[in-house]
């Protein structure tokens, strides 16, 4: 089965469009705290698209996925004394919190469904407890100063070269999970989120998929934390907080789970709604909650769903019909 | 009688006090088709839930192609060529029926399904689905989703995710329930071709439809309360006093 | 051994309140199927309720029981009004989806206390005659967490009755088995989902109002209270009354007995149980475990 | 890949860009050199907003006093949020545009992440109420970070120093803390600056309680039980809580009668935001903080508490105090160096004297921290006073823990 050279490209372009021109134009007009406001919602776009994996892709929703996130921070804080450059410390970032979402995930193997949420949020409330009681990570007040460090060799700790140095990332970790929704591993996880009784009768192990599912997230994750430790400047607390892994499974359902992009919108909106708000309000959460409100019961499945009523033109029931057009 | 590719030996199965399955014993050569009849209750659904599985034999053998499979878990069972429909088909909803094949023949090929390669261009990954579709005749359907087909193409894209998952021996259960009698004939005339296109498949059918039985099965075994009454050609069981008495329930009179 | 003895009582002085919070939203959970984040504001309204009413001043006990049924009957109305407009249109979604619905529920809550009470804590002074204490088996026990215990065994009967002596009982527990088939039977689920939520509410104001002389209220009460319920819910098994009650039990007194004899380690203790009970039975003490295609 | 679905995430990452994009109105420039903006970022809303609203209204309060002769000082306040990232994305919007001199956050962890970015756009931080000594010493946060809040230790040494001048007697030492370092830390610093003044007193019984939890029961209750036994005068109580804490811990204890079988209770954190919400429905306490309201009685102190009370209905906290010290050392920095530019005014704060209700304070040259004298105060519960909070003692310890008269 040779993948056409073609598959390649379409997916490399399709995800420089939707990255890259994008942050061409925010990179052009945005003033510099906009910079920073934007650095936030891409690095927080990487968390929600990792976290997706377990969410939208394999149907497994888990409460706990600020652990992972705040593994990498941490592990990037630790390493702050050692100047060791970027391409390094995400990678040290990406192991650490793959070893630790690799533990939970065996130990949460056997829960399904809601409980699954639950269990893995008593885990993650357990990790909270360990860091913040640890007079070597911090406690509350954390690790600082967290530098950013240098990539290829070069200072990126102006934010726009941060800025762009996090939508490069963004864009190799939504390209790699492009290819991955599109493979047939994608497919597996599409079919074990749909029934996985008749996954286990086609003779593919739902415990394995489940559990490279959940490393994948991790990962991702902790590598999105890597990146937040750098932008924030340091590594707290907050970074590992239920709070944190509510709002990331709130922005994958806002966006709409079932679609690749989904999580990314879902980011964009929540992140840009919750600026405003606190600016404009007193009552951030109040007006939050009611925005989120309408959205989930107005649109069942996030946000895709008004892009679809936009779409003025008639879909054809194509013939190799993407998966995302499908599973609405 | 050449070697049998699915033997069940003495198998027993109780679930706390009830005795689903009794000290049951059949046996399928490659390329033939047993059909297992029986009242409702006799034992067929917990007797394939064992061959493919699902349950655990509370006792005696269950042999795939000479290896013992007793007590694998039904991913595993699946992996070794044992393909099965449920009564209730069970399809996924959200792909489309190419899609609902395409996870077979992925099954078939890896063990986990590779993060390399791309589906929504793989001429040769559609062409095997689509081939399938065509063989149990929803060549038409490919790019439906799952969830608007209907009862019986559920049931006939089950019959193509089964082949297509590479199975050699296929568990039929209750294919033509719930079906009209045009669709269950075109089912029927399906299951003859694949006779002839894979003539080695082993295939196991359960049914209520007598003609369903009457016209595919080589040989006939009769399921009562959990114990095998009767087996033979299908004109000795439906002649058999024994299966008048449990179907028409002379004795009751 | 006292300290025994000292263990087991403050344990189940530890076991009223959290029973009395967690049982509604057991309740809600067994019939719904979902976990109700909004639950924890309700709590919060009660406590906020009875110190308005009240103004914090120390009462008698009749008057503070009168005000506690008070906020209990207005937090149960407000219930009503959350099923209304958020739940019953996410009736039949899936359960990710109604959790979500009931996490937006619990911001806007949180959002309109912190504006009609402001920010400020507020505190509501202890019942005139509950504030003193008693001394069981070398154990000092506040009368007012007496006063509980017994508050927490008359729902406890209260909802057993109402569970298993009346019509609205079955109808709840036919709901909670199999929305449709009920529905099929006759059963006008949807007004029992709406019972139900009342009768979670109820219950969330009565347990706040009760604590409203044990804690500085505040808007962040909401926070504090629903993770400490949802564990109970989860130890005693997804939407099991009765498991509420012994995972009530079983926490308050675990709790007693760290404190007497591990006091450095008391908050991990109520995390490391639940992981524990959740690793060895995931559907918790008294659940009925899921199918595997949950 | 269809074409329709790049346009979906294309077009939904663009529609928010030109809305967020627009956020950053610079409208904090310096007009003429004698007119200038202060930035203070602290909670306007969730968990903290009371503490805020103190900080803010004993903060404008200082920047009025302070715009006199031709000066004017107009105040711009930015939520600090709940999270580190949301107070540095505040420091950003205030330094990024113009607005160089900041004052302002509550909790440790903002200030540990905002100190290096306002040093990074050339900017100054005066935090009022970061008071973890780690910002300070050994290393500085960052050499454009100041605090007028004394820190835990100094709270702590300035309690142990009146402590054990007023409770020779003491021997037992109840401990009731937060579980995080500073909860187990404290006790320990507390014992070894009683053991210093020749009162030496064992920590039993220790609990430490999550940071979330809110029931303490049954802590409350093994402790009365631990120290019912013996002559009061020689047993306490130290809290190491903050917020709504020591408000529940005190309405919980008050069903026991642990509160009168021991001499001493009390904290080194501020104790009025949450004694004033028990309405007089409490015991006698002691605490050290930075100020308290009716310790002093000098005219700025009466002119603050008036003007204050005016703008809040309530009478100044610690947190009110510091919000002042803060505002004030700013505009001072900004007379004296004649412009908003940050070396000049980090200059001037080490040398100048910066004017607060309870007199002139300096800001230390190694830690960036003030000399202002800790206030000790031993209060008990009134319900004939306005606020419930009645004054009996009153003391000041310096920043080396000798008393000052």
């Amino acid at each position: 089965m040779t993948v056409t050279r073609a598959a390649w490209l379409r997916q490399a372009v399709e995800v420089c469009l939707v990255v890259l021109l994008p942050a061409a134009i925010i990179s052009a007009i945005a003033t510099d705290l906009g910079i920073y406001v934007w650095t936030t919602v891409v690095i927080y776009i990487i968390f929600a698209m990792g976290t997706n994996v377990l969410v939208g892709w394999s149907g497994a929703t888990s409460f706990g996925q600020a652990a992972y996130f705040g593994t990498g921070a941490y592990a990037v804080a630790l390493l702050r004394e050692r100047e060791l450059p970027n391409e390094v410390l995400l990678v040290l970032a990406v192991l650490a919190s793959a070893v630790v979402a690799l533990t939970l995930g065996i130990l949460t193997l056997r829960a399904v469904g809601l409980r699954f949420g639950i269990i893995t949020l008593v885990f993650g409330q357990l990790i909270y407890l360990v860091v913040f009681r640890n007079d070597g990570l911090g406690s509350e007040t954390g690790l600082y100063p967290v530098a950013r460090s240098t990539v290829l060799g070069q200072d990126v700790s102006d934010q726009r070269t941060f800025f762009w140095v996090v939508v490069s990332v963004l864009t190799i970790v939504a390209f790699v999970l492009r290819r991955m929704y599109q493979s047939s591993f994608g497919l597996t996880l599409a079919a074990m989120r749909d029934d996985p009784l008749r996954t286990v009768a086609l003779g593919l192990p739902i415990r394995w998929l489940r559990l490279i599912s959940f490393v994948l997230a991790g990962a991702v994750a902790g590598l999105a934390g890597g990146l937040f430790a750098q932008q924030q400047g340091s590594a707290s607390p907050s970074m590992l907080s239920f709070a944190l892994s509510g709002h990331i499974i709130l922005i994958c359902l806002l966006g709409g789970r079932f679609r690749f992009w989904g999580a990314a919108a879902g980011a964009i909106v929540f992140t840009w709604a919750e600026y405003h708000l606190r600016s404009l309000t007193d009552a951030t959460d109040l007006y939050l909650g009611a925005l989120l409100l309408v959205i989930v019961i107005a649109m069942p499945d996030g946000l895709a769903k008004l892009w679809d009523l936009t779409t003025v033109a008639l879909r054809s029931r194509s013939r190799t019909s993407d998966r995302d057009e499908v599973s609405v | 009688m050449t070697t049998a590719v699915l033997e069940a030996t003495s198998v027993s199965k109780s679930f706390g006090q009830v005795h689903a399955l009794s000290d049951v014993s059949l046996q399928i050569a490659a390329g033939e088709t047993l059909g297992v009849i029986g009242p409702n209750g006799a034992g067929k659904s917990t007797l394939f839930g064992v061959l493919a599985g699902e349950h655990r034999a509370s006792s005696g053998s269950v042999v795939l192609h000479g290896r013992d499979i007793t007590g694998w878990n039904a991913s595993r069972v699946a992996r070794s060529g044992l393909g099965r429909t449920f009564q209730v088909p069970r399809v996924f909803t959200r792909l489309t029926a190419a899609q609902n094949v395409e996870v077979a023949l992925v099954a078939a090929r890896h063990r986990l399904g590779r993060m390399t390669d791309n589906l929504t261009h793989d001429r040769a990954m559609e062409s095997a689905a689509a081939a399938l579709l065509d063989r149990v005749g929803l060549a038409s359907a490919a790019g439906i989703e799952a969830a608007h087909l209907g009862q019986g193409d559920r049931k006939l894209l089950e019959l193509a995710m089964a082949l297509g998952r590479g199975a050699h021996v296929l568990l039929l259960d209750e294919p033509t329930a719930g079906m009209g009698r045009g669709e269950a004939r075109r089912l029927v005339e399906v299951v003859q071709d694949l006779r002839t296109v894979q003539p080695e498949l082993a295939v196991l059918v359960t049914a209520h439809h007598m003609e369903v039985i009457l016209a595919l099965a080589d040989r006939v075994v009769l399921l009562a309360d959990g114990a095998v009454r009767v087996v033979g050609t299908p004109q000795d069981v439906a002649e058999h006093p024994e299966t008048r008495r449990i179907y028409l329930g002379e004795d009751l009179l | 051994m006292d300290q025994l003895i000292e263990a087991v009582v403050s344990g189940l002085a530890l076991a009223a309140p959290l029973f009395l919070g967690a049982s509604g939203l057991a309740m809600i959970f067994g019939v719904m199927h979902t976990f109700d984040f909004s639950y924890g504001a309700l709590f919060m309204y009660g406590a906020y309720l009875v110190v308005t009413i009240l103004d914090g001043e120390a009462v008698g006990v009749l008057v503070f029981g009168a005000a506690v049924i008070g906020a209990a009957l207005v937090v149960g109305a407000v219930a009503g009004f959350n099923e209304w407009l958020v739940f019953r249109r996410l009736a039949g979604r899936e359960h990710i989806t109604t959790m979500l619905g009931s996490f937006a529920l619990l911001l806007v809550l949180t959002g309109i206390a912190a504006t009609i009470w402001g920010p400020a804590g507020r505190t509501q002074a202890q019942t005139r005659q509950l504030d003193g204490s008693v001394t069981i088996g070398g154990a000092q026990v506040a009368t007012y967490d007496l006063a509980l215990i017994g508050v927490g065994a008359v729902v406890g009967v209260g909802m057993y009755v109402l569970m298993t002596r009346t019509r609205f009982g079955l109808e709840m527990r036919a709901v909670a088995h199999d929305r449709s088939t009920a529905s099929a039977l006759g059963v006008r689920s949807t007004a029992v989902g709406a019972g139900v939520f009342v009768v979670g509410g109820m219950l969330a104001g009565l347990a706040g109002g009760l604590s409203a002389p044990l804690y500085a209220i505040t808007p962040e009460l909401a926070a504090a209270f629903i993770l400490q319920s949802f564990i109970v819910v989860v130890i005693g098994g997804l939407g099991s009354i009765p498991g509420a009650v012994v995972a009530s039990l079983l926490l308050g007194t675990v709790n007693g007995f760290l404190v007497v004899f591990l006091p450095e380690f008391s908050d991990f203790g109520i995390y490391a149980v639940t992981a524990l009970v959740l690793l060895v039975r995931p559907q918790g003490l008294f659940g009925l475990s899921e199918k595997v295609a949950a | 890949m269809s074409q329709r679905h790049t346009r979906l995430a294309a077009a939904l990452s663009v529609l928010p860009i030109l809305a967020l994009a627009a956020c950053g109105d610079d409208s904090g420039g310096d007009a003429t050199d004698k007119e200038h903006t202060i930035g203070l970022i602290v909670p306007t809303q969730g968990a903290q907003t009371e503490l805020g609203s103190e900080v803010r209204a004993g903060f404008e309060i200082a920047l009025k006093d302070a715009s006199t002769d031709g000066w004017t000082f107009t105040p711009k306040v930015v939520d600090e949020g709940t999270t580190p990232d949301k107070s540095v994305e505040a420091a950003r919007s205030l330094v990024g545009s113009g607005v160089k001199n900041v004052a302002g956050l509550v909790s440790s962890a903002d200030c540990a992440a905002v100190a290096p970015v306002v040093e990074q756009l050339g900017g100054t931080l005066v935090s009022t109420t970061c008071s973890s000594d780690a910002l300070t010493t050994p290393k500085l946060v960052s050499e454009s970070f100041f605090d007028v809040a004394a820190g835990d230790f100094r709270y702590n040494e300035a309690l142990a120093a009146v402590i054990a001048e007023k409770f020779p007697e003491l021997s037992k030492l109840g401990i009731f803390a937060w579980d995080y370092p500073v909860g187990k830390e404290s006790p320990i610093k507390f014992r070894d600056a009683l053991g210093q003044k020749g009162v030496d007193v064992d920590l039993d019984p220790e609990f430490y309680v999550p940071i979330q939890a809110a029931s303490y029961r049954a802590q409350i209750s093994k402790m009365a039980g631990d120290l019912s036994a013996g002559d009061p005068a020689t047993k306490g109580v130290l809290l190491i809580v903050g917020g709504g804490a020591t408000t529940s811990f005190l309405q919980q204890a008050s069903a026991f009668d642990l509160l009168d079988s021991v001499s001493f209770v009390g904290g080194p954190s501020e104790p009025y935001v949450g004694l004033r919400t028990l309405k007089g429905a409490f015991p006698n306490y002691w605490a050290a903080y930075d100020y308290f309201h009716s310790a002093v009685d000098t005219p700025e102190n009466a002119a603050f508490v008036k003007a204050f009370t005016e703008e809040r209905g309530v009478a100044p906290s610690g947190f009110a105090w510091q919000g002042y010290a803060a505002g004030s050392s700013l505009a001072a920095a900004i007379k004296a160096a004649g412009g908003a530019d940050p070396d000049a005014v980090q200059k001037a704060l080490l040398e100048i004297e910066v004017p607060t209700p309870t007199g002139a304070i300096k800001f230390d040259a190694k830690t960036h921290r003030t000399n202002s004298p800790s206030v000790i105060v031993n209060v008990v519960g009134d319900p004939s006073e306005a606020d419930g909070v009645k004054l009996l003692d009153a003391f000041r310890v310096d920043a080396n823990g000798n008393r000052v008269e």
